[in-house]
């Protein structure tokens, strides 16, 4: 399948998607090339640097495909999180929002291209709050 | 393989923790499969997570989560018994939903 | 002090107390194994059949736990030095091809494409660029390789003959004999000189 | 036990400072994926498929003999390689299956090996019934067959076979993994032939590879290792593949086992 067929394919089924949709997917953030781009689409602002902003990866990961990020907010009233791996081909990776009883934590496996910043933003009171990782990714095996 | 989405909940002092583990390829149309021809992109958009019939946790997630996607939540005040619904939706508009209780 | 002294004095004890390390094969074993190897193994993709039997080298190095006296190993280091081909004049290729050689691990396994490019899988087992975070430790390091031994054609043929066949420096050496075993041409082989000589490699800077 | 610390606190202080932090990270690294891993989803699927009625009898393999009595599954994984009287051979989990797939369910060797190796789209049975059935062991200290005089013969082969350098790239199996502290990239190696090194390997074979998002045996692992070693193909559950296994799993033994674990 050329690549030109596959990208109309591609485009067509994100038309097919209903539009009563859980949390609209932001096409244009998840689309962006760049982090700042990606959270600009989100409508994320100036971001301060928070030690309250908790990620938890592992400094060498034996392998990109799967690298486990944890992230906790301790900023009183977060009421979401994006995550962003800043060397990616498109940086934005998810964003959750957290509503009701659900705690604003997330644990999940990413991929990671390359050796890159793992990046957090969480949002509280109109504000934004945000903590970086370095996660250098390693080939393991004998390359073969 | 079949799509069961396997929950797990466990009830702490402070806060139940969810982890949900899903079915899919996650593919990010990048990858080529044994023929050599590039595999189309398919992956989860969008998730949420409802406790008793409310929604408590709405994600949206792209093709950089890793294949067959593993999440953990937290949630105040969940008991065991309370109804908990998980459902994702994906880019060809598949979608999946599993109801469990909290153990 | 006292606790250090019998620590030494029973890591000593300990190390010589098990029987000394029984010789993994003798001379019989060789036909046992590669009869049973013949018969549980089928060609595939280029792996041959004709991989199975050990050569007198292997042999050699099998029956000697690959630590052979330093008569023995002299005696092979000098057979494995005859089979080196070297060729006339400058050994050093281009290094940027030299780096992907060393950077790939293909090359004579079942599931490589006959025809294309062996590699080298030199970063498997070696440090060579600072750039390259992953390498491993089975071989020493060969940061600054060509800095400090500088780029003579007598250190060219010293570092060509080593990838052609290690074992004529080093009889049962880990290294694979990459030239010797038809992995990498002369021409990959010189590529690999120049990767680990040239100044402009980044090996060298 | 003192000889064990005597030489891990040697391995330990022999390595530069860098090393131990890049191990120590790695060794998170591998902490955090195990704990949120897929692999419970192959266990899922293969107890399905071990209920499942197959093959030209169309039965399932809930009556096949793991060594503990038909059907029987707990710590079954455990206890293997072992001698079968039945079929007078050491077999390991996945020689075991093959045989009630074939005395069983009626199948023919050349069915039920067709394919033995799956990928990420499509895993194998064996792969399955291989994740499974060693969950089914959580717990349980490694303890395979080293009595019977096939057992003791198979283990003496298949130490033979780990030191046996011939190929190519004259390779044997200690070629990588036979010098502590070593490793192939950022792939740290353990040495198979030391109890210390091999116990935390075997107590967490068959495993889901996340670099590849699939589920992989034993089989799969010795046939791989001799495909990098550019030899030939063994043959799927030969005596040679389970001579290797056993060597590997009796000098990893002692272990409780806490797979099907996580690797790279």
């Amino acid at each position: 399948m050329n690549p030109f067929r596959r990208k109309t394919l591609a485009a067509l089924a994100l038309l097919l998607v209903p539009l009563r949709a859980l949390a609209a997917w932001n096409k244009e953030a998840f689309g962006a090339k760049s982090a700042g781009e990606a959270l600009k689409s989100l409508g994320i602002g100036a971001s301060a640097d928070s030690k309250d902003i908790l990620i938890e990866a592992p400094q060498i990961a034996e392998n990109g495909a799967v690298v486990p990020v944890e992230i906790t907010s301790n900023v009183p009233g977060t009421r979401s999180i994006a995550v962003v791996v800043e060397k990616n081909p498109f940086p934005l990776v998810a964003k959750f929002d957290f509503s009701e009883s659900a705690l604003p934590f997330v644990k999940v496996n990413v991929k990671v291209g390359e050796s890159s910043f793992v990046r957090a933003i969480a949002e509280a009171g109109g504000k934004y709050y945000t903590a970086s990782r370095e996660v250098k990714v390693t080939i393991g095996g004998c390359g073969g | 393989m079949a799509d069961p989405m396997k929950i797990r909940t466990t009830v702490g002092a402070e806060y139940t923790e969810v982890r949900v583990l899903m079915v899919h390829p996650m593919e990010t149309g990048q990858r080529k499969d044994s023929g050599g021809n590039l595999i189309p992109i398919h992956f989860i958009q969008e998730m949420s997570v409802k406790l008793n019939g409310k929604t408590v946790l709405e994600g949206q997630i792209s093709q950089a989560v890793s294949r067959n996607p593993v999440f953990s939540f937290r949630l105040k005040g969940a008991k065991s018994g309370d109804k908990l619904e998980i459902a994702w939706l994906d880019n060809r508009g598949e979608r999946n939903r599993t109801e469990t209780a909290i153990a | 002090m006292k606790g250090a002294l019998q620590l030494c004095m029973f890591a000593a004890l300990a190390a010589c107390s098990g029987l000394p390390e029984k010789k993994h094969f003798d001379e019989k074993d060789f036909g046992e194994i590669e009869a049973l190897m013949m018969r549980d193994f089928h060609p595939r993709g280029s792996a041959k059949m004709d991989r199975i039997a050990p050569d007198a080298l292997q042999k050699a190095c099998n029956l000697a736990d690959n630590a052979p006296s330093p008569e023995a190993a002299k005696a092979l280091e000098a057979q494995q030095f005859s089979t080196i081909k070297f060729p006339s004049g400058n050994l050093m290729g281009d290094w940027k091809n030299g780096q992907k050689i060393a950077q790939s691990g293909r090359g004579l396994q079942w599931n490589d494409k006959p025809g294309a490019a062996g590699g080298g899988g030199c970063y498997n087992c070696h440090q060579l660029s600072p750039q390259e975070a992953s390498y491993g430790t089975l071989g020493p390091s060969l940061l600054g390789f060509g800095k400090q031994r500088g780029t003579s054609l007598e250190m060219q043929r010293y570092a060509y003959g080593r990838v052609y066949n290690a074992k004529a420096y080093n009889a049962c050496s880990q290294m694979p004999r990459l030239g010797y075993s038809g992995t990498l041409t002369e021409q990959q082989i010189k590529d690999v000189v120049a990767y680990l000589l040239d100044p402009a490699s980044p090996v060298n800077r | 036990m003192k000889r064990l610390a005597v030489v891990l606190a040697a391995a330990f202080f022999s390595l530069p400072a860098p090393a131990q932090d890049a191990k120590k990270e790695i060794e998170k690294y591998q902490r955090m994926i195990n704990d949120s891993s897929p692999a419970e989803l192959f266990e899922l699927e293969g107890e399905s498929l071990w209920k499942k009625p197959q093959g030209p009898r169309n039965v399932s393999l809930e009556r096949c003999d793991l060594g503990m009595g038909p059907g029987v599954l707990k710590g079954a994984y455990a206890h293997l390689p072992r001698y079968f009287q039945d079929t007078d051979r050491v077999m390991d989990l996945e020689t075991r299956l093959l045989h009630c797939m074939m005395s069983l369910q009626g199948r023919s060797r050349e069915e039920a090996t067709r394919r033995v190796f799956g990928n990420e789209d499509k895993p194998s049975e064996m792969e399955l019934l291989s994740a499974y059935i060693a969950g089914e062991s959580r717990g349980v200290p490694m303890q395979p067959g080293t009595k019977h005089p096939k057992e003791i013969a198979a283990y003496e082969l298949g130490r033979k076979l780990f030191f046996f350098r011939t190929g190519p790239w004259d390779f044997s199996c200690a070629s990588c993994h036979g010098e502590e502290g070593k490793r192939i990239r950022m792939q740290d190696l353990p040495v198979l032939s030391e109890p210390a090194s091999a116990r935390p390997v075997v107590a967490t074979w068959p495993a889901y590879r996340v670099s590849n998002s699939q589920f992989k045996t034993m089989q799969w692992r010795i046939n791989d290792c001799y495909r990098q070693m550019r030899m030939p193909e063994p043959n799927f559950a030969s005596e040679l593949t389970n001579a290797v296994n056993l060597f590997l799993t009796t000098t990893g033994q002692g272990e409780p086992y806490r797979g099907p674990g996580t690797k790279r």
